[in-house]
């Protein structure tokens, strides 16, 4: 009996994948930076511009209640999703970034002083690097790296060091990296830094889309995720955070929205979420993120994270048999990304030439800058990403192409 | 017992709104209803027991009755708030404790005015609830 | 010979205005909360999504180049639009609240010291006034509000007292009342503020969908804007901010974009505008935003802004008919904008039962709680607010909504 | 002068593209303008001469020659970036200043390479371009 492959089963959701570019059929590996989206997410912003469009919250009328019930009920998705014990622990932001420049500066300003130690790994993006960076510069803190191994994991024993010697107030790693593809032990880490008294944040900018995510199991107190890597719309994402950190954080953005009350003398602020959230939220993001999950959930989180484990397992294989070929990002447990070098090429040469086959690739350094100096990869390197959509014969073409590139450089 | 109460007097308040097919009718009503509600005492109408909503205020007093029941009394300064905080208060006043802690509030849904409970309208009305519940559960949990 | 009126030409682009609520058509006049998307819009962000969706910047991949292009694009459409003197000038933002945020954070942070005073004025939307408050109570400085005249004017008088008194460094205020209507001198306050040595913002919320605009000639430092109010997305807005005033401001928020080379040794950041602009943009809605603003240019500024003043003549003319109806805020200067009381009866109700007739307005405080503080009104206003498509009629079927209304709560 | 010398270049650097009708074939032959280009001196390919693209990194020389003219060299650590910045020096270099500051550069656009000029590409060819034309403008101005 045959069976249907997953990319059988969903690529008709995507419109985008049958067009051309260069006049070559389109081969899109570059879902790390961005995934395509399915049509229930197009279509489902669209109806929503064109249908029940009104700003929400504290509006008597009826498109306005339409609205802010989808709004609203994107939220509770998300919140459903990741297993959060109730819907005001998810604070919509505009993406993982903002969320963690959230934490940085709610959290951060209000908990950091002179002398702390912020924790992160060497595999960070420098959206888990930088807001660190700055709210550590502004108190006196440092932040501090734990190191990563030569096959792309995390240096266990450098983290259990880094915990004992820093004690850091706060650690915050990825749940699986950009680069890398590596799946970090999150479990694990968390317990660990639990016991050294540390404030956990996750970043699942990667999680998100590829794997099933259960917070509460985790026991971190915040988790950050963005929307248009997980087949939803851009400038929308999400920040969990557990119900008590939250309600003592300061809020961090003020306006509308996250007020009780205004005056002169005086401003109260909202309960959650809304502390967090000033000013007319990204509403046509929230409903679409939401059917985005309602998307992954229909077809299937176990599928797709068995689906990308064996195309990574494929790529690896089939990308071995080119000579001078290295991957970076070796680890046993993967997300669906591959990056590469060759010997003696440039990563820009390579997509560049990817790129005039149809091929989208991203290459550099991945927003990744200091894993890329660790590795001494200071051309970063050329990376394919997959998405449920992605199929064994799109890498093996890719591969290919691959090799046609290489040929024509040497 | 007053988890029968309760769902017989929704039921009257189900049957009640039935004699209106139209919109502005069942409004006409409620306007009714707000006019007629028997307020709170003027003493009790203090900040004490407001609950403010961003478009309109409630007040809510709670008192124990014999046999751990509770009995309720609301005001509003809008009057179709003022309307439904006396359903409300006919819904569930009387009845005991737990049964008010419990009770699956759902003629609102049935006559088609659960907008006004949305907690984003900011009416006043959903936080009333909650405090009604509240009050409620806390004595049942005290008499328990 | 038959002239078309404004309506007629542009009401087909709005399919959402063909809509019914509770069985009646809607008739909506919410547009100073939200305005509806022309056809444009929502097709033009259906079309990115469907057919040229990537991450941009830093993509070596045509679609990445496509996706960066219209995204770029939508920067300049803005800084022509404004008439910035470079798309350098133009920092996307999550919205109006976000980029006054950014420059309370950004600015404010770096120049204000305890004693220091941000003045605003008391019809400011809570997004220009509670940002300033959390930095103001962080640095020891005041927020100090400037009068609100009887007819919904600035006091003029007031603002110069204030100026002289206390040299604040930094003012603040609303290039039209999202309240009110009242359109302030720009021009002039800014002047002023300059003259008193003060930085100035203005939020121009409801100036973007209304006014044609030129910060040059204005001579602003700082001008806001919001997409969703001026025909376009969600979650997009812009912060214009003068060259040099920007360069010399620290960044906000950290990640990737903003930086030039990140390492744990130190991070140097990247120019303008993406020193202010951390992680994935909003791609779609600065593209979508953009559309907007060729749709606005399309029709005309000048002519949506003739339309709208003779709208708020002919609802004020209208409105005065109905007994113990108050018009609040009878500027001569108005954008699109009515607010207004009814002795003895309850905002609430009163914008319920029109609700119930289909249509749409606005009640409550309108995030200026102070302005209602002001001028005794506990309960707020309601609001009626025009577009582009509102035409003359629905405002007289909306006073007949009204009246009806009246009655059956009198 | 200068601006003759500039647009003739230019027109022969579009002749010689457009034997290349496949996007590949002229990647190729940019490809091999790369890896003849006569690098920067080993002694100029320092941290003073270098543009950080976020993707590659361009080296750029330039010198003041006879008669207000401007002689430049330059190198980038990826081969296809390469042929691009040597295909700009080809088209500049040894022009006169003023020429070089105002020049209308379409022949990237005109082969069907315009999108690595793109600021956004960040592969230091648009910086590259960018510092050509401040160096011109300075030295012309300094000659006016
Ligand atoms: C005058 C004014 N300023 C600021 C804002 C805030 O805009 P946004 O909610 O889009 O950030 C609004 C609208 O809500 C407004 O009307
Ligand atoms: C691991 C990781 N963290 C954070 C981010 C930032 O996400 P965004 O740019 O959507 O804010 C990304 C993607 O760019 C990422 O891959």
């Amino acid at each position: 009996m045959a069976m249907t492959t997953l990319p059988e089963r969903v690529r008709k959701d995507f419109p985008i994948l049958d067009r051309e570019v260069h006049g070559k059929p389109l081969v899109y590996l570059d879902n790390a930076a961005s995934a395509q989206k399915p049509l229930a997410v197009i279509e489902g912003q669209r109806e929503y511009l064109a249908n029940y469009h009104a700003n929400i919250h504290r509006g008597a009328h009826h498109l306005a209640q339409l609205a802010t019930e989808a709004y609203e009920g994107g939220r509770s998705k998300i919140a459903a999703h990741i297993n959060a014990s109730g819907t005001e622990e998810i604070i919509f932001t505009a993406g993982s970034t903002d969320a963690i420049n959230l934490v940085a500066q709610a959290w951060g300003r209000a908990n950091l002083t002179s002398g702390d130690t912020v924790l992160v790994t060497r595999m960070e993006h420098h959206a888990n690097i930088v807001p660190w960076q700055m709210v550590c510069a502004e108190k006196g803190a440092q932040v501090v790296p734990v190191n990563v191994l030569e096959d792309g994991t995390l240096d266990l024993d450098d983290y259990r060091r880094a915990l004992e010697q820093h004690q850091p107030k706060l650690v915050g790693f990825v749940h699986a990296s950009n680069t890398l593809g590596t799946i970090n032990p999150v479990s694990e880490l968390t317990a660990l830094a639990k016991k050294a008294g540390a404030v956990t944040l996750i970043d699942g900018s990667q999680a998100v889309p590829h794997l099933a995510i259960d917070v509460q199991a985790i026991g971190c107190d915040f988790y950050v995720g963005t929307g248009h890597k997980a087949y939803g719309p851009t400038g929308i994402g999400f920040l969990f955070g557990r119900r008590e950190i939250l309600e003592a954080m300061p809020p961090w953005r003020g306006g509308g929205e996250m007020i009780k009350r205004v005056s002169f003398d005086g401003t109260t602020y909202n309960g959650l979420p809304h502390k967090f959230e000033a000013g007319t939220p990204h509403i046509s993001g929230g409903i679409a993120l939401g059917i985005a999950i309602d998307w992954i959930n229909g077809v299937g989180v176990e599928a797709i994270t068995a689906h990308e484990t064996a195309l990574v397992q494929h790529a690896h294989a089939a990308l071995g048999t080119l000579p001078g070929l290295r991957i970076i990002g070796t680890a046993t447990e993967k997300v669906g990304v591959v990056s590469l070098v060759v010997d003696g090429l440039h990563p820009y040469d390579l997509g560049t030439l990817l790129d005039g086959q149809g091929f989208a690739v991203r290459t550099g350094h991945h927003c990744t800058e200091p894993l890329m100096d660790h590795l001494g990869l200071e051309s970063g390197t050329l990376r394919m990403s997959f998405a449920a959509y992605t199929t064994r014969e799109e890498i093996d073409r890719a591969v290919i192409a691959l090799e046609r590139a290489i040929n024509m450089l040497r | 017992m007053s988890t029968e109460l309760i769902a017989s007097r929704q039921n009257d308040v189900i049957e009640e709104f039935a004699l209106f097919d139209e919109w502005m009718d069942k409004y006409e009503h409620l306007i009714e209803l707000g006019k007629d509600v028997p307020a709170i005492d003027a003493g009790r109408k203090t900040d004490d027991h407001l609950i403010k909503g961003c478009q309109s205020r409630v007040w809510l007093a709670a008192d124990e009755g014999e046999g751990g029941t509770v009995h309720f009394s609301a005001d509003s300064d809008a009057i179709i708030t003022k309307g439904l905080v006396g359903l409300m208060v006919r819904v569930l006043s009387g009845a005991d404790a737990k049964a008010i802690a419990e009770a699956d509030l759902h003629f609102l849904d049935a006559i088609g005015l659960h907008q006004h409970l949305s907690p984003t309208r900011s009416n006043g009305l959903a936080s009333m609830v909650q405090q009604m519940r509240l009050y409620a559960a806390a004595l049942a949990a005290r008499r328990a």
